[in-house]
């Protein structure tokens, strides 16, 4: 049975040092709040997995808390580069980064793999691509009826998956909808997890053959309003297009990017007080 | 040579929708694509269904996404599944007519590179990765690819092949085990480019008017060959560049929109 | 793009003689209007398909328009036997039936790996049981990770699907909500499919994330109110318990059955004149 | 012996709801398990899940279903899924605390048939087959089995192994490559088997009141092994008859019933 706790407690509780760790999304519904407070709490070592790493992954890894990445398309969509991803894959400052590269069928295959109890999936993929050559994790298996080869990699279950979500119950149901990502999939497979929501609930009241994860299956939900932003919460805010775009300036040198974070993020205690001071900062600016 | 009355990328945008037939099922990829395909959608293939990586089927955005998941995408499509469903069941099951990607480089085979500029290691630029692309190349019934056309990216050898074209080119693709034709239009700023039908090397079709061949070859990192009957790209129409600028201002005003 | 067709024109254009069929449905949404349809039209030497055959199975069997079975569970839920299935498979009567038999999970994954364009399914089963000794198609893979062996099933591709939901629109659009069964899969694993439905409307108004068949993947929309009786659509009606338990004494001995369907099935030309049938029966019954 | 005040169905039933604590996610299969794991709900384990193979998860009915894929499991659940996602991600994905099931014939290492009697290619009783029961018989963490206690369901070799139990016994399970540990209770008409930690081969372990050892013994087709504890079972308290009859006399009313 999930536990309803603070994010504080859940990522202290749930998140040990040089564990692997999705913190999972798809444009929609990204854990930003978890991984802010990931970097709070200096929880370091970690590997990262995700099938499309943005911000989160970019503050993360620009604080050096990251030793590897499994991933497949990391960057600002629609700006541009990840500044502090590349950053480390380029330099390896400010420690090199390990990649275990993937394409999307690979991961969503290998996450729902992890979901399923299997050790690995098969797909038919990486047909005359380069990343096996530069990822042995990718192999080949051989269909015992057609003798047709196909892609195979190990299935992910990661230590810790943590998402956000709309709602949970008060029993720590949760509920999901719109862009669904592997979302569903990273929790199934993880060993851990913690799921933070936009508001605790009485009642789901969710429609037939919705996108539910039972108590059962989750550690901790932990409410935390506006929790996904700059990504969006479908059916609660948008997507702030405007920070993904500033985040291009703030991450482009190292020492814009720590006195980004030091401010925003070391200096608050949680992510009302980090948003607050965004908004205080916005507000000198507007007045220079 | 005038002004013509639209720019390089309004006519990119305009010949690749045009590729695009009314009721085929669209994969779209990332960036310029999604315009593209889009730009269709609001014009001549009013029953083209778009389909986003990220689970959204028959997406009829009423504002230009600035990602593929985007609450536009997810809030007009006739329905939103899973990631993992999206390419077992849709990609990998078959049912794409078209896959429409872009490129940071391309070869003369139309083979992709969206991962390393440099080597891999120690790259000169890490590019974002694959993304679906690799599958998306080896599973839709055909490709479309759609990127502007300069020497640095269009090269004689690429740094990494993210996903196949037509491999090393004449039948090195069938032999592959992918499925589909692979890439059949290349559609860049200056032209079209198709493959050979025999050595499946690519081949500049049509110019964009007011385009001079040396242009494009100056812009070909290869001996850029051309067809017999190279044609000129017909100009966008008013109605085309119409839709795609209401398509943008709308866009632009609801402050959601791609930076160009 | 689904063609908006009577049952009559779909059956007789999209089902073959010889053709592998799924007619499937999870004890909710049985296409049994179909069922019905290609019996009177004659179509024989069939391969049927489903994950549990019950009704209408027994019924094509029992008129001998049925050439092989591959199955996991075939009873009448809750009652007991399905008569014309044991006759066929004790005596041989009215022809002999080749039997391609599973467990569910088998097929729910065969039928995946068909809908995924994949050739075979691959998942931890079949360990320690008979079913490997009597159908070869059960084969097993090594992981080449762990070296784990797990089970290895052909996809499940049919010639035709045959499914009922609740809602089409006038594009073709289908819209199933409650217990989903595998006819999703079936439908995107089949070279050709039909589905019944409940009602055409002009929105479907599905919610976020419902099950979904787009128009582009579905052969032939038919229009079929009540068509999934004895079974239940939800949002309907409900599942009729009385006729599963009639069922019972109409197909024990032969002559009643063929009678049964002579006057009912054979001897009407739709779904609605077989209802009306039915009534007429019932009302006779009841004046004795 | 006098009129207990129950039958032997009753007491099957609720000795076989006891073994479910609550807060298990229990997978439910078809027949008389369903009407114990709901017993067991409206009783002392409120909080159990039922899970049933149609994609029901949490089900709470209120009448007791004929099918596993009625409406009201449907319709009470907290999450309906498609029966491929229950296969892989809920029972393949090791998420099942106890697997429920029935069953035609039972041997002393607690393998089940429900396949066929007699020859498979000719059989002399055709039964309706595998249905869930060899997958959930290997991938639930502990299985409970229920059937009423005869010769010829109780024999000592069975026809067909449809799901496997513990085997030849001995630790044949554990080399099998199956998860879980397998049956842990076999709960009859008679009373309550439960295999030996080491031969793995089933002792009768309680007796339901008023029945004689030999009784059981002369039930079952091989020389049957009892516990040196041998224990007799609680009687029905009214508590449990009365939330039984309730379930089962509302069913009727609704006509919705399994018979019995």
């Amino acid at each position: 049975m999930a536990e309803i706790t603070s994010l504080r407690e859940a990522v202290g509780a749930l998140i040990r040092n040089g564990d692997s760790v999705a913190f999972e999304g798809f444009t929609h519904l990204i854990p930003s709040a978890a991984g802010l407070e990931a970097i709070r709490q200096g929880k370091r070592d970690l590997g990262l997995i995700r099938m499309t790493p943005d911000l989160i992954y970019d503050q993360i890894i620009g604080m050096g808390l990251a030793r590897s990445l499994t991933f497949a398309w990391g960057g600002n969509p629609g700006v541009g580069s990840l500044h502090r991803l590349r950053e480390a894959t380029e330099c390896g400052w400010p420690r090199p980064l390990v990649l275990d590269e993937r394409s999307h069928a690979d991961m969503a295959n290998a996450y729902a793999a992890g979901a399923s109890g299997l050790p690995f999936a098969v797909f038919r993929g990486h047909i005359g691509d380069d990343l096996p050559k530069v990822n042995p994790a990718i192999k080949r298996v051989t269909c015992p009826f057609t003798g047709e080869e196909l892609a195979a990699v190990p299935a992910l279950n990661p230590d810790v998956a943590v998402i956000h979500a709309q709602r949970a119950d008060r029993k720590g149901n949760v509920l999901i909808w719109g862009i669904l990502g592997v979302q569903k999939e990273a929790v199934l497979a993880a060993r851990r997890s913690i799921v933070t929501v936009e508001e605790i609930v009485d009642e789901l009241n969710a429609p037939p053959n919705a996108c539910i994860l039972p108590s059962f299956t989750v550690g901790a939900v932990c409410p935390v309003p506006h929790g996904a932003w700059p990504s969006y919460a479908q059916g609660y805010y948008k997507r702030d297009n405007r920070f993904y775009k500033a985040w291009d300036a703030v991450s482009r040198e190292r020492e814009v990017f720590q006195a980004w974070i030091e401010r925003h993020v070391l200096a608050t205690s949680d992510f009302a007080e980090f948003e607050a001071s965004l908004k205080a900062a916005a507000k000198e600016t507007a007045h220079v | 040579m005038s002004d013509p009355g639209y720019d390089a990328d309004e006519i990119m945008t305009v010949a690749a929708a045009r590729q695009l037939k009314n009721g085929m099922v669209c994969f779209v990829g990332i960036g310029m694509p999604s315009a593209a395909a889009n730009l269709a959608r609001l014009s001549h293939a009013p029953d083209v269904v778009l389909i986003y990586e990220s689970g959204t089927i028959g997406s009829k955005p009423d504002l230009l996404p600035l990602s593929i998941g985007d609450g536009e995408l997810s809030e007009t499509a006739l329905s939103v599944v899973s990631v993992p469903e999206m390419f077992r069941y849709w990609l990998q099951g078959g049912r794409i007519d078209v896959g429409f990607l872009g490129a940071a480089q391309i070869d003369r085979f139309a083979n992709i590179n969206t991962t390393v500029i440099g080597d891999y290691a120690r790259p000169k630029t890490r590019l974002p990765g694959a993304g679906g692309a690799p599958e998306i190349a080896t599973s839709a019934k055909e490709i479309f690819v759609m990127l502007r056309m300069t020497p640095r990216a269009f090269v004689a050898q690429l740094d990494f092949v993210t996903s196949l074209g037509h491999g090393s080119g004449g039948k090195s693709r069938a032999k592959s085990g992918a499925r589909g034709r692979g890439p059949t239009r290349v559609i860049t700023d200056l032209g079209i480019l198709e493959p050979d039908p025999e050595s499946h090397e690519l081949r500049l079709t049509s110019l964009h008017p007011g385009v001079r061949l040396p242009d494009a070859e100056a812009a070909c990192g290869w001996k850029l060959a051309r067809a017999a009957d190279l044609a000129e790209t017909p100009a966008p129409t008013a109605g085309e560049l119409a839709a795609l600028r209401d398509f943008k201002s709308r866009t632009a005003a609801a402050g959601a929109g791609r930076p160009k």
